[in-house]
């Protein structure tokens, strides 16, 4: 249980002055960027590449080079300037300088049709799915198999099928609409499309973000399978174990700029890695749970037999005050229904919630909310952030009415109470006037959690609270989770990721199939036992709650 | 359109007494709903045309706008340029009558133009057409034909029905049926445009298999009721027109539709009321009265026009 | 799919109202027949301008020109120098400036970026005031007569607008099931960021998506000119109005992203339907307007009936 | 905040147009003020219309009834036996009916999950309908003549009905920008599933929201009445159309969630400044209507010049 330490943070090149790699200027195109000399089956050479947006430089020289059939990782805190890069390479921003040498060649790469020629192909960060349009459909969006301007229906689903059992799910239906699937589901048809494209390099954003274990692992096996027929892949997540599993060699950013380059990814130790993204050092932590568990008396929720059918049934739970209970599960599991139940933002079709005692109405958000519950939401973008407005108001919206007087809001106080949020989640750029949706994916996700560390919320609800989160900003937020607990709130807990339920959790309740099967103190569970658990084939009656 | 007829003689007119001699320069203001509809344009067009007839008469046109306080609002501006006086014919009588009445407290002539105002005291003198009149001429000539026809299935197509002038054709034109013992089975409004009387006669002629008599109130609109009729090849009933639009009068010529008769509501009036406005503003009574002004009221007959008499009349027909 | 049929269910219940009302025309065939032949030549027009405006609000914009559109097309085609040529240059010329005018909807719109509703609102009044100004606010008699012939003659008993339209309604729903075009429309209303990102020439899509509009105005134009045997500046008033109304009732979003033909066709007959049976009914016009609102809100709770399992999507209570 | 100064650079152009046209009145400070106070009195009814359609659009609704609540109001608030209650009797009648048929509206969105453009438009058939029963369509006089005074009676040379549109901008630019009521407004508008699960009622606010814009089509009643000293069943004639335009040439998306009064009032002025000059001139109809079409595709492209730098916002063009 270590703790951040102060006296260890050190600059990247503080640290690592004598290693020769690290270079955060732009390199001019005759140096060579390797230690190796660079082979013929270099595909990718950035150098020098820079991107503004109004008021930030998320882009300030960055050097990348990527080898045919290598998987290459991008590693960098949320704001770094990960996905620009890539969205500059697959042809969506224009750099407003550098130079890119794609298979020997400069290019240009005018516009996301260019690139694609080119034989890039990308998998964003942000899903980039039509809702409306089948599976088949999303797949080959765009350059439909076609004659004389029809859709050959039959050879499109046909190819969609191919595609999806290579990537190992037959079962998702070619002509279903993708609006209906769920999160994971999407990803997959999301990676059906690259693969589509028969690209010389395929890019993913953060892919496994919305992937659960058993998924990752499949996604793995198709990486691999790729890069064996020399298809250069650059890989990015924020999941150092991942980056050791799966990737070749790493590029490291640091405020737009590339701390290192071309690590291998294997050996390079995690305290290099991690100081060279954020400039100290830091271990994949979690704090010390308190010595006694602290459950006194009246639950403060206490969840009654609730069933919504084909979604989850039967479920039963309490949480103390102080207590953080953490939910495993696949994806699919039902876990996000359930807190959504709980939360009034679905209405169940049998039992009930009582929170402190007394029970909610059902379906009614604004009576949990007034009850004391909060909810951050799985999907930050369809769930919780208005894009357009400012982050301190996004950050106070549960809570501006509390700052209000008379029914006037009182900007100034938010905003300074928005700025403290911002300040201890680690927000970058830490301004909290800007627009939210100009923000990177993870410091986004920083905001829909600090909205409910405002004000006094006595039952938190968290779904999946460090999706896309770095790892400093990480420990951060397990940090604040918690002090909360230890000042009484209850927590509970949705994560796809095992490790972060057991370290944080102080309580763990095991999901299958929508019903709760198993139910634990986290120190009695480990990853292997917790993945029997949500993989296992049938319920057993003495395993249920 | 069908016919090349150079019918400008029949609108404008400038009498051949001692009034017709130039007198005191006059500016005349004038106003009117945009032209969107034949009848309207036939109106702006006859006012500008009288206008140019007079050599001491100066014509200030201003657009009405599309409701009644952009017409408010341009009345306004026109008072401010101090015109001897105004032809107004108001897109809402009842709403400009308090604007009008301050122009005429502010010393001009204000002549209301066929749209009446609540309050006489709102113009000088009014000229109008005679909408329940209409009704009654139409009723008199679909009555003579099906008298005593008690179970006669005679069919209204009116115009507009939010609109004041609608309900009084439409009674005048039920109250003469009553006296013939007959009555409206079948009514329907279009919107005074040539599609809308194309889709609801489309309509009335399923609704009623069998019809004896239509009036419709629009010979603009008639354009589309004929061609629904035709559509629907139906023939077992005449028609009378409203209004006398020279397509309807060529159609009462040539004997070609149902179309048989139309009553008059004649654009002309708007010459009439530059004359008027002129004769006022110069003291001037009409030639062949004997009062010394003219007239506080001119309400206008609603004749019948027939194939007999569709040659006098054709001058007077407008362009739909 | 149940949508639709929620709608024909609404459909069939005002069959049942006219049966009830007026068993004389709905109990008998062959006047039921001739009665829903009307129903079908008024719903012509408004008809095929829907089809255009379906294709555009799927792909994510609003065309409000579209009345204003036909009404330009249609005094155009009736000029006397247009008729000269023949039913060819009447034909051809109404639909010109019908997908003209369209293009130059879609160039502001993707090029200009303007807001679709800013554009066409734009091109709504100058089309209106383009087609005063050519035919002096009068209306222009068609002489030539194998148009007029389109609303009078007859196939099998069926007026040939009645074909037009079941053609245009065809073609419009292969264009937009079964071809590249199509899903490319549905694309690009739905996300239009994804379809970019996916290599689609979003803009390009949309010029064409206005001209199509534009075309379907054209057209609708022709059957206008043909039923009324005239042009004129009023024609088409309040289309867009009604056309965004039928397609929206028929499923379409107007966010962009959804929406069926057959829905859109539907849709537009439903209107057709009531104001068909209002006037056999021979209702007065002010109850025909209360009952009319009454209408309109109860064929969507009643087609919304069905679709309780849907509510739970976010994006359909927008 | 740039996107306004750019509308007012559109609205000094205008200005400048009438200075070179008509110098006569643009060129003399007493005529000019004249004459600007005739452009804010015609502005005010549409202008109060337009702030609460703000809010709806502002809240991601539509309301189309606009227009027809706006005649349904003057009408009732004119009857003989409001009128008998004398100036609070037709105040409160005008308001009341406005804000009671909005929060109908409301209702039906809301609670019925009604598409906002359907339900508004079935309001708006139905309340045309029901103003032209109770009126007899016939224009009602009205007899009270304190209500009459706002628009013939001055205070410092402005206008009554002028100080009262005055009084709803400023009422409607605090309560967007400086209360919870606005702050709730934007979140609904921008994102509905975050607002709900953030604790906001967002069926109880959208209610609100309808009833609000219908409050104000109560006070542009007052207002119409007081202008032309009568009720109508005409009145608000394509006001929905014209209060949508103007506030999204202000900036407001269609979409919702974004959107000022500032800028709506701006679009307001825009329109009626532009409708002032073509009278002022002297244009025909047709002409005006042509030369509309340009000004209004100029305007936004000029507002649009100094915004270059939010374009790469995908949702900003939407
Ligand atoms: N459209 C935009 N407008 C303005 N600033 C932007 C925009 N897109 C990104 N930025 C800024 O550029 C910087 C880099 O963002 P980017 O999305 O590339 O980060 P990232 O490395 O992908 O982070 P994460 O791990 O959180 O996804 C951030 O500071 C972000 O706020
Ligand atoms: N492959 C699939 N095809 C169709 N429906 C699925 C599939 N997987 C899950 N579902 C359904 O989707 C719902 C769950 O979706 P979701 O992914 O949000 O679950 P979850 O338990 O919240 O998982 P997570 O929190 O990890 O996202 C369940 O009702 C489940 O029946
Ligand atoms: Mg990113
Ligand atoms: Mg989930």
């Amino acid at each position: 249980m270590t703790r951040l330490d102060a006296e260890a943070m050190v600059t990247s090149n503080d640290g690592l002055a004598d290693d020769p790699l690290a270079d955060d200027r732009p390199a001019g195109g005759d140096r060579p960027a390797d230690d190796r000399p660079a082979g013929d089956d270099v595909v990718l050479r950035l150098a020098g590449v820079v991107k503004t947006f109004p008021g930030v430089r998320a882009l300030d020289g960055v050097r990348l080079e990527v080898r045919a059939g290598e998987v290459h990782c991008l590693l960098g805190q949320n704001g770094a300037g990960k996905s620009t890069l890539i969205k500059v390479l697959s042809g969506v921003y224009r750099p407003d300088d550098g130079d890119i040498v794609w298979q020997g060649r400069h290019v240009h790469l005018a516009n996301p049709q260019a690139a694609m020629k080119a034989g890039i192909a990308t998998i964003y960060q942000e899903l980039d799915l039509v809702d409306d349009l089948s599976v088949a459909e999303n797949i080959y969006i765009g350059q439909e198999p076609h004659r004389a301007g029809f859709v050959r229906r039959g050879e499109m689903r046909r190819g969609a099928g191919e595609i999806l059992t290579r990537l190992g799910h037959p079962e998702i239906p070619v002509g279903a609409e993708v609006g209906r699937l769920p999160a994971a589901a999407k990803q997959i048809v999301s990676m059906g499309r690259a693969l589509s494209r028969d690209a010389k390099l395929l890019i993913m954003d953060e892919p496994s973000a919305v992937l659960a274990q058993d998924e990752v692992s499949n996604l793995f096996r198709v990486v691999r399978d790729l890069t064996a027929q020399g298809i250069a892949v650059i890989y990015i997540s924020h999941r150092l174990e991942e980056v050791r599993e799966i990737g070749d060699r790493v590029t490291v950013l640091k405020d737009g700029r590339t701390s290192a380059v071309n690590l291998d990814a294997r050996s390079t130790p995690t305290r290099d890695l991690v100081s060279r993204m954020t400039g100290r050092t830091i271990e994949y932590v979690f704090p010390p749970r308190p010595p006694e568990p602290t459950r006194r008396g009246e639950p403060l929720l206490l969840v009654d037999r609730i069933t919504r059918r084909g979604e989850f049934e039967d479920v039963s739970l309490t949480i103390h005050s102080g207590e953080i209970v953490g939910i495993a599960g696949l994806v699919g599991s039902g876990r996000s229904e359930l807190l959504e139940t709980i939360y009034g933002a679905r209405r169940p079709d049998a039992g009930r919630v009582l929170s402190n005692g007394r029970p909610l109405r059902p379906g009614d958000v604004a009576a949990a909310v007034r009850a004391g519950l909060g909810m951050a939401p799985e999907e930050r973008k369809s769930q919780a952030l208005l894009l357009g407005e400012p982050v301190y108001r996004n950050i106070t919206l549960a809570t501006f009415r509390r700052f209000a007087a008379a029914g006037f809001t009182r900007s100034a106080r938010e905003r300074a109470a928005a700025a403290a949020v911002a300040d201890g989640l680690q927000l970058r750029p830490r301004d909290v006037d800007r627009a939210v949706g100009t923000l990177s994916g993870g410091n986004q996700q920083k905001v829909v959690v600090g909205r409910w560390l405002l004000g006094d919320v006595s039952l938190l609800l968290l779904d999946e609270p460090t999706r896309g989160v770095d790892v400093g900003a990480r420990a951060e937020l397990y940090q604040m989770i918690r002090r909360l607990a230890d000042d009484g709130v209850g927590i509970l807990l949705v994560s796809s990721e095992v490790p972060e339920v057991l370290g944080l959790s102080d309580r763990v309740l095991v999901m299958r199939e929508g019903r709760l099967v198993h139910q634990a103190s986290a120190e009695e569970l480990d990853e292997d036992s917790v993945l029997d658990l949500v993989m296992a084939g049938s319920l057993l009656e003495g395993d249920r709650v | 359109t069908s016919n090349e007829t150079k019918n400008d003689g029949g609108q404008t007119k400038v009498s051949e007494g001692k009034n017709a001699a130039p007198g005191k320069n006059v500016t005349i203001g004038f106003s009117a709903p945009a032209a969107d509809h034949g009848w309207i344009g036939a109106i702006t067009a006859n006012a500008k045309a009288q206008a140019a007839k007079y050599s001491d008469v100066k014509l200030l046109p201003v657009d009405a706008g599309k409701d009644a306080p952009a017409q408010i609002a341009a009345i306004e501006s026109l008072i401010q340029q101090k015109p001897d006086a105004i032809v107004l014919l108001p897109n809402d009588g009842a709403q400009l009558t308090a604007v009008a009445r301050k122009a005429m407290e502010a010393g001009i002539v204000v002549i209301n133009l066929d749209r009446e105002f609540s309050d006489p005291a709102a113009s000088f003198a009014l000229i109008k057409g005679d909408n329940y009149g209409m009704g009654v001429s139409a009723g008199h000539y679909i009555g003579r034909k099906l008298k005593g026809r008690g179970d006669a299935v005679i069919a209204e197509v009116a115009g507009i029905d939010t609109l004041q002038l609608t309900k009084d054709r439409s009674k005048g034109f039920a109250d003469t049926l009553a006296t013939y013992g007959l009555r409206v089975s079948n009514r329907v409004a279009a919107d005074f445009t040539v599609p809308g009387g194309q889709a609801v006669t489309a309509n009335l002629l399923q609704a009623a298999s069998k019809i004896d008599a239509i009036w419709n109130h629009d010979d603009d609109q008639g354009v589309g009721v004929l061609a629904a009729i035709k559509q629907a090849g139906r023939k077992e009933f005449f028609m009378v027109g409203g209004a006398g639009s020279l397509d309807a009068m060529d159609h009462i010529a040539a004997g070609d539709t149902p179309l048989e008769a139309t009553v008059t509501y004649p654009p002309t009036m708007a010459s009439s009321a530059i004359s008027l406005a002129r004769l006022a503003v110069q003291g001037k009574g009409l030639d062949d009265l004997v009062e010394l002004q003219v007239p506080k009221l001119i309400v206008l007959q609603s004749e019948t026009v027939t194939r007999s008499n569709v040659d006098r009349y054709r001058p007077l027909g407008f362009k739909s | 799919m149940k949508r639709t049929l929620g709608l024909v269910a609404v459909l069939v219940a005002l069959l049942v109202v006219g049966a009830v009302t007026r068993p004389d025309i709905f109990g008998d065939t062959s006047k039921l027949w001739q009665n829903e032949l009307t129903v079908l030549t008024l719903a012509s027009a408004i008809g095929i301008v829907t089809v255009g405006m379906t294709f555009v609000m799927i792909g994510g914009g609003i065309d409000l020109s579209v009345g204003a559109l036909l009404a330009l097309a249609s005094v155009w085609c009736t000029t006397v120098a247009t008729q000269s040529y023949g039913v060819g240059g009447v034909i051809f010329s109404a639909l010109a400036v019908g997908a003209g005018a369209g293009f130059v909807n879609g160039l502001l719109i993707s090029y200009g970026r303007l807001v679709p509703f800013i554009a066409t609102l734009a091109m709504m009044v100058a089309a209106r005031g383009l087609a005063q100004k050519i035919s002096g606010s009068r209306t222009q008699i068609n002489h030539v007569s194998l148009i007029n012939d389109l609303a009078s003659e007859k196939i099998l008993g069926v007026p040939y607008i009645v074909l037009v339209f079941a053609v245009v309604v065809a073609l419009g729903w292969v264009l937009l099931n079964r071809t590249t075009f199509g899903r490319r429309t549905v694309a690009v209303g739905g996300n239009a960021e994804a379809a970019r990102l996916a290599g689609i020439n979003t803009r390009r899509h949309t010029v064409l998506l206005y001209a199509l509009s534009g075309l379907c105005c054209g057209i609708a134009a022709l059957v206008v000119v043909a039923q009324t045997t005239s042009g004129s500046n009023t024609n088409g008033d309040l289309y867009e109005l009604n056309a965004i109304a039928a397609a929206i009732i028929g499923g379409t979003a107007l966010a962009g992203g959804r929406g069926t033909i057959v829905g859109s066709l539907v849709g537009v007959l439903i209107f057709s339907q009531i104001a068909n049976l209002f006037t056999v009914n021979n209702l007065p016009t002010e109850t025909q307007r209360i009952v009319n609102g009454a209408i309109i809100v109860g064929a969507v709770l009643i087609q919304q009936f069905r679709l309780a399992d849907l509510r739970r999507r976010p994006k359909l209570s927008t």
